[in-house]
């Protein structure tokens, strides 16, 4: 595909997208351009406000998961952690290992169910020309069947260890408010090892069609968990691709630095350059090293290198993460069986303090802050989600994007835009920042 | 009582037919009778006698929607496998698919079930007093149809009529023959009149006053809407019946039919078995009936 | 066979070999309680139980179960008959006094195929209680023990020594216990300490003290309709039915079709139902025959102390006491309610 | 048969409860034997105005979701409320709980005046609009959408548990939170969800909303009992918008 300068400026555009399909929570387009002149280009979001960082406020410690884990459908397995660590940090809790592990598995199944939702569901029709994936059940049957395989076992690892598919049950501060039992875990890892064929199918598929995607480029600031040597989901403090040192996540507001922008009624969020990028891409950009095996070897396979700055690739490195976390999600469980599940329930008091917890989204870093009283009320919260940290990155992409393919067809333009904007997987209804926009 | 014996073989129990099991009926007849009632003839499959006697009822099966009680209003007298006469009133999922169905679909019936009311004995040579109240006329169109039939049987017969408005009457045509017959009193009223309705007005207990019992030995029969018992019941006293000699049908919610899934017991009775039909005697005994 | 003295670890043996051959029911502990499960290895049954959660009724009416396929288009029904035969292993005798009951209930007068083919396919081993729960007065109603007590097919009893006395009492007893049939037959002085563990039960399992003689209730309940208890107590009852789920001799059931995806065949099921629920007794129109609080909650020790009597004959409350522990409302105690009446001037 | 047609439309929410929907996995290619999706904005560039179903997820936050939502009962023959956001306001509504401005400020502080953050008070659909049918649950429970859809597509009316979810409860063998010293709204709250929370060894906290005629009297001296206060019961209640 072409993406040199356009030579003909004598076209109107006039594209108003509201509400972005395909997508988690709402979303607009709006390009404006005269005789090849830009006269507006941005990318609005008209998401209703929920305000959930006031509305913690006066909860016990014990339901904040509870309420914070409804910040997002698909990533609330992801909320409800960046909540416990925050409250686990503030009240100095320490959990066991086995805790930890079995997190980890929970929050990979978690991983692997939004990562094929997005690829499998709302990406794939974009490449093979359809409007859902409701006509790709008859066009491409094998290829949906594939996918809602993956989305099940990620969906069935959560639901063994959390309790439930969205909206976990079983996570508590401190640890788990019921074990899975061993035949439980023995299910899953049957379950994951028929995942690892599917995800070759599906792999093999993306890359058929990865000849498609717009050969963009622009470079950005990546940032996302690092843990040497590991490719870190739960556990890790912040990187930067223009740092070499990480910085603790207790700091995590220095990094964020939201903003107002003059242009937008959005707070965005920037750190070292005008913008940065969250998500698969930037944990991969920083991470790359730490890879599984077959995860790297499809990463090889795609020819996904290090520093890629290539917005639409961000897909590809969702997919190789997929590989990752059942080779990962498979060790855990050996390792689980091969110890044996210990029963445990935490029993935690409450105790006056400040916590901060960061983890990874599948779309990308998530940072929660919590202020509590000496009987565990919740007094203050902060909460920053990846999306809105993802936001400005958008717009510039927009900026850059957009000169380069004003000459096509309009609505070449937005189906290329739709795209770019998809291929971050924003999860809108996530935001409890967004503030915008004029509604044209 | 099962014995010990039965208990322990498997093969005993394979040979029993299961009480739950539908068979098949095929719709033979459908009828609008109100805008709130139709009136449907059913055809079994086997063409089996039913046996059936008036008051009892059947459980008709739509598969997917579910099972309901619904009276048997044809008299035996006038039946034979392949004419079976119900009357449905649209209240709810089973009531309103029941309403959907056209000649030739089909059915699932269970039954007949529960008690009658005593055609054959208790009521035989005795004067009758026989109440219908808005849906009840349907059970009592079976009963007053087969003491018309076997008119030489009985003495007296009296028949009240109540409904909620003239829009609510069910089988006008026959009203109007029995009202025409001399060999029987036939009183209607509605609760509230319409501008084409000449007849009485007033709630069914109006009536009472006007009716003239010949013996004191009269066997009473009703069957109405729950609110309606305690009036005509209280009504009924002036005219000093034996409580033995009252008859009622009962109404309750029902599930199986046979006694077991317990929810038209009556105290220890249950509705589907010892019921639905009471003699008033029956019911002040158990208490919470009405 | 004769009765048999065995030691734990050949009774594990030997359960150890029953679960190899067939479906085996087994209390075991779930969390800091216990329930019947599907036994896997006989380390997991645990004969020292207090009282499960649920009674062992769910294995012959379980929770939900299919009692027949249809077909829309064509209408037509088929019969679903669960003839698998199965073993329930370690069964209190006050439950097994409730499935015997039970067993009367689906018999009588019309015939239940679905619950006795689970029946009939069944072979208990009623154990002798070795752990009094906490609320159990199963001694009270005369249920302690098997003692002039069938439906059984065979009953253990652990003695002090830690040996168990395994005592076939059918022919399907004696077909189950054949792999004990190298195991020595119970000498006098084994049986004389199994008496005398069945003695202690009927000292034992009475941790509430029923004031009344059971075959009294129904007289005693006859004259209490109007007793200010009812209406006291109801107004405490959330109506949630805990106290009928866990009650081993309730047994009521509503009826649903549920539609398969074709939209074509489909099931008719039957689930477990309680008096105690609002709509037990609610019909089309919105008439409840019991809308009061107090009337759904009196109907329940009516039915327990004499409707089940007047019917078959029976007390239909045999003392588990399942129903004080399930009741958040505290209030579902038979003894106390019982008790309370009797203590009313007559 | 003429497929039924549906379309999907969000409020305020998390969208976890049409995630339910497309996490029926295997089933839902069986669903969409049997209807017609027409508008399906999470997953679907199609949109459309005619369609017969309209399931809507989310809460009632602003003046213009409120006509829209009016919009949508206009369109539709069927309006099914999917979801605790959109049958109880759901969490949205503990935002009720506190002064509208003061929310504002605490979040977006100096910001807090910008139009955009125009918000209402927290309303439920029925609180709007005439809702046909509700399927509760924070998220729903994906049975119990399947119940709906078939009861309506065989023309039966689908009829929600009036009963709490201590029945559930105690059907799946539980041991009852209480035994723990913990406030579970089970008794009080509509079943339907299979006792999700209480099998997972966590107390129930009212995410379906209360039965018909909940005894709300009990509630109160039951706690007592237990040595909790009506306080300590109202805090859980309040949760998913139960007030
Ligand atoms: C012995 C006997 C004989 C009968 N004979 C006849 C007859 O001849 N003709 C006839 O038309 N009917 C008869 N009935 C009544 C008939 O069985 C009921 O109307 C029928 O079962 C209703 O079923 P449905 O599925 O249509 O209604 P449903 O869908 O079950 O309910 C209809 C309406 O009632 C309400 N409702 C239902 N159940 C409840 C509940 N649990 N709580 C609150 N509201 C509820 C619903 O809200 C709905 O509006 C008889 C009943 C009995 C017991
Ligand atoms: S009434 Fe209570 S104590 Fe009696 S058998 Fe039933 S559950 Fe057990
Ligand atoms: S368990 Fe208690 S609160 Fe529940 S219905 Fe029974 S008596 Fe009422
Ligand atoms: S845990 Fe909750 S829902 Fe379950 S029985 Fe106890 S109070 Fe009822």
């Amino acid at each position: 595909m072409s993406t040199a300068a356009p030579t003909i400026k004598t076209k109107t555009i006039d594209i108003n997208v509201r509400h972005v399909t395909r997508l988690e929570g709402h979303g607009n387009i709006v390009v404006r351009a005269k005789d090849g002149v830009i006269e507006k280009n941005e990318w609005q979001v008209p998401e209703a406000p929920r305000f959930f960082e006031a509305m913690v406020r006066g909860r016990s410690f014990e339901d904040i998961q509870t309420v914070v884990s409804r910040i997002c459908g698909i990533c609330s397995v992801t909320h409800s952690f960046g909540a416990l660590k925050a409250i686990e940090d503030a009240m100095d809790i320490k959990v066991s290992a086995q805790t930890s592990m079995l997190r980890l598995l929970t929050h990979y199944g978690e991983q692997l169910e939004s990562h094929a939702l997005h690829v499998g569901y709302l990406v794939a029709p974009d490449l093979l020309n359809q409007k859902s994936v409701v006509p790709l059940a008859a066009s491409h049957e094998d290829l949906v069947k594939t996918v809602v395989a993956i989305h099940r076992v990620g969906n069935l690892v959560m639901e063994k260890i959390g309790g439930r598919k969205t909206h976990p049950i079983r996570l508590l501060p401190g640890g788990f408010s019921m074990l899975p039992s061993e035949a439980d875990l023995r299910e899953l890892m049957h379950e994951l090892e028929d995942t690892i064929p599917r995800l070759e199918t599906l792999a093999a598929a993306i890359a058929d069609l990865a000849g498609g995607l717009p050969s963009f480029e622009r470079e950005t600031e990546y940032v996302a968990l690092v843990n040497p040597p590991t490719y870190p989901f739960y556990e890790g403090q912040i990187g930067s691709t223009d740092l070499n040192t990480p910085t603790p996540v207790a700091d995590f507001e220095s990094v964020v630095n939201e903003y107002m922008h003059p242009q937008s009624t959005a707070k965005w969020c920037k750190w070292h350059r005008e913008s940065y990028a969250v998500g698969a891409l930037a944990r991969y950009n920083l991470n790359a090293d730490y890879l599984q095996p077959l995860a790297a070897g499809a990463a090889h396979s795609f020819g996904l290198k290090k520093g890629v700055c290539n917005p639409f690739l961000n897909n590809v490195a969702q997919v190789v993460e997929c590989f990752q976390v059942v080779e990962r999600s498979l060790q855990l469980i050996d390792v689980l069986l091969s110890t044996g599940i210990t029963q445990e329930r935490p029993r935690v008091s409450p105790k006056a303090g400040v916590g901060v917890g960061a983890v990874e989204a599948p779309r990308g870093i998530l940072f929660h802050k919590y202020e509590f009283d000496e009987d565990g009320i919740c007094t203050r919260a902060n909460l920053c989600i990846p999306t809105n940290q993802n936001h400005a990155n958008i717009q510039l992409d927009f900026e850059a994007f957009v000169p380069q393919i004003i000459d096509r067809d309009q609505d070449e333009v937005r189906h290329l835009m739709e795209m770019l904007v998809r291929s971050y997987d924003p999860c809108i209804s996530c935001s409890t920042h967004y503030l915008n926009v004029e509604f044209v | 009582m099962i014995a010990r014996s039965q208990l322990a073989s498997p093969e005993a129990v394979r040979a029993e037919p299961d009480i739950y099991l539908p068979s098949g009926a095929t719709v033979t007849d459908v009828k609008r009778l109100t805008p709130w009632e139709k009136y449907f003839k059913f055809k079994m499959d086997d063409e089996r006698d039913l046996h059936y006697m008036p008051g009892q009822f059947m459980k008709v099966s739509l598969p997917g929607v579910g099972e309901c009680p619904i009276s048997i209003t044809s008299s035996p007298t006038r039946n034979s496998g392949d004419r079976l006469e119900m009357v449905v009133r649209a209240v709810g999922s089973m009531t309103n698919a029941l309403h959907a169905l056209r000649p030739g679909d089909r059915v699932g019936l269970r039954g007949p079930f529960g008690t009658s009311f005593p055609v054959t004995g208790k009521m035989r040579h005795k004067d009758l007093l026989i109440i219908c109240g808005g849906l009840g006329h349907v059970p009592l169109k079976s009963v007053i149809e087969y003491v018309l039939d076997e008119r030489h049987h009985y003495g007296q017969i009296t028949i009240l009529i109540g409904n909620r408005s003239p829009n609510n009457r069910l089988f006008i045509e026959q009203i109007l023959e029995w009202k025409q017959r001399d060999d029987i009193t036939c009183m209607e009223t509605v609760d509230v009149a319409d501008p084409n309705w000449g007849g009485n007005v007033g709630p069914i207990t109006t009536l009472l006053p006007r009716v003239r019992l010949f013996s004191p030995d009269t066997v009473c029969i009703i069957c109405g809407p729950p609110v309606m018992y305690k009036y005509v019941l209280r009504g009924l006293e002036s005219l000093k019946l034996d409580k033995s000699n009252v008859y009622m049908s009962l109404e309750r919610r029902m599930r199986c039919g046979v006694g077991k899934c317990g929810h038209c017991q009556i105290n220890n009775v249950y509705g589907c078995q010892q019921g639905p039909v009471f003699t008033y005697k029956d019911i002040l005994e158990m208490g919470e009936a009405i | 066979m004769g009765i048999k003295l065995v030691a734990r670890a050949r009774l594990d043996a030997w359960v150890d070999s029953l679960v190899q051959q067939q479906t085996v029911y087994g209390a075991q502990a779930k969390g800091d309680r216990f329930a019947f499960d599907r036994l896997e290895r006989a380390s997991a049954l645990r004969l020292d139980y207090d009282v499960t959660i649920l009674p062992p009724k769910k294995y012959f009416q379980p929770q939900r179960e299919v009692i027949m396929r249809f077909n829309r288009k064509t209408v037509e029904f088929e019969s679903v008959i669960d003839e698998e035969p199965f073993v329930l292993f370690g069964v209190h005798p006050y439950d097994m006094v409730a499935i015997s009951q039970m067993d009367k209930v689906f018999t009588m007068n019309q015939f239940d195929k679905h619950y006795m083919a689970r029946r009939a396919n069944a072979t208990i081993v009623v154990s002798s209680v070795e752990t009094a729960s906490s609320s159990v007065f199963a001694a009270c109603m005369n249920n302690a023990t098997m003692r002039g007590k069938s439906g059984h097919d065979v009953l253990i009893t652990k003695l002090p020594s830690g040996h168990y006395v395994v005592d076939p009492r059918t022919e399907k007893g004696d077909n189950l216990c054949e792999g004990l049939a190298e195991a020595p037959e119970a000498n006098a002085e084994a049986l004389d300490a199994r008496e005398k563990v069945l003695n202690q039960n009927e000292k034992s399992l009475r941790k509430y003290e029923l004031r009344v003689l059971p075959e009294d209730l129904p007289a005693l309940l006859d004259r209490s309709r109007s007793h200010p208890v009812w209406q006291e107590k109801a107004e405490l009852c959330y109506s949630c039915g805990s106290c009928n789920f866990v009650c081993p001799t309730c047994y009521c059931f509503d009826v649903e079709d549920e539609m398969g995806w074709d939209m074509e065949t489909g099931h008719r099921v039957r689930k477990w139902d309680g008096c105690m629920l609002v709509d037990f007794a609610a019909v089309a129109g919105g008439h409840n025959f019991r809308s009061k609080r107090s009337a759904r909650y009196s109907h329940r020790y009516y039915r327990k102390g004499k409707y089940s009597w007047d019917t078959y004959g029976e007390i239909s409350c045999v003392g588990c006491g399942r129903c004080i522990t399930a009741c958040t409302a505290n209030i579902a105690n038979p003894v106390e309610i019982f008790n309370t009446l009797a203590e009313a001037p007559q | 048969m003429i497929k039924p047609r549906i379309a999907i439309f969000d409020f305020a929410c998390c969208e976890g409860c049409q995630l339910q929907i497309v996490n029926m996995e295997e089933e839902l290619l069986s669903l969409l034997e049997h209807v017609q999706p027409v508008e399906w904005r999470e997953a679907m560039s199609d949109q459309s105005d005619d369609y017969d179903i309209a399931i809507v997820e989310g809460s009632i936050t602003r003046e213009e979701d409120a006509n829209r939502l009016r919009e949508i009962r206009k369109r539709a023959k069927t309006l099914i409320a999917l979801g605790a956001c959109a049958t109880l306001g759901g969490v949205n509504k503990l935002k009720n709980l506190f002064d509208l401005e003061e929310v504002k400020t605490a979040v977006y502080a100096e910001s807090a005046s910008l139009p955009i953050l125009e918000t209402a008070t927290v309303q439920a659909l029925h609180e709007v609009v005439d809702v046909d049918y509700r399927i509760e649950g924070c998220p729903i429970d994906a049975a119990e959408l399947t119940y709906v859809i078939k009861c309506l597509l065989i023309g039966r009316a689908p009829a929600p548990p009036n009963y709490p979810v201590c029945v559930e409860c105690k059907l799946a063998e539980n041991v009852c939170r209480y035994d723990y010293d913990e406030i579970c709204l089970g008794p009080i709250t509509r079943a339907g969800c299979r006792a999700r929370c209480p099998s997972n060894a966590f107390w129930c906290f009212g995410c379906r909303g209360p039965v018909d005629d909940p005894n709300v009297h009990a509630a109160t001296q039951v706690m007592e009992q237990y040595g909790k206060t009506v306080e300590d019961l109202k805090v859980k209640l309040t949760l998913f918008g139960t007030q």
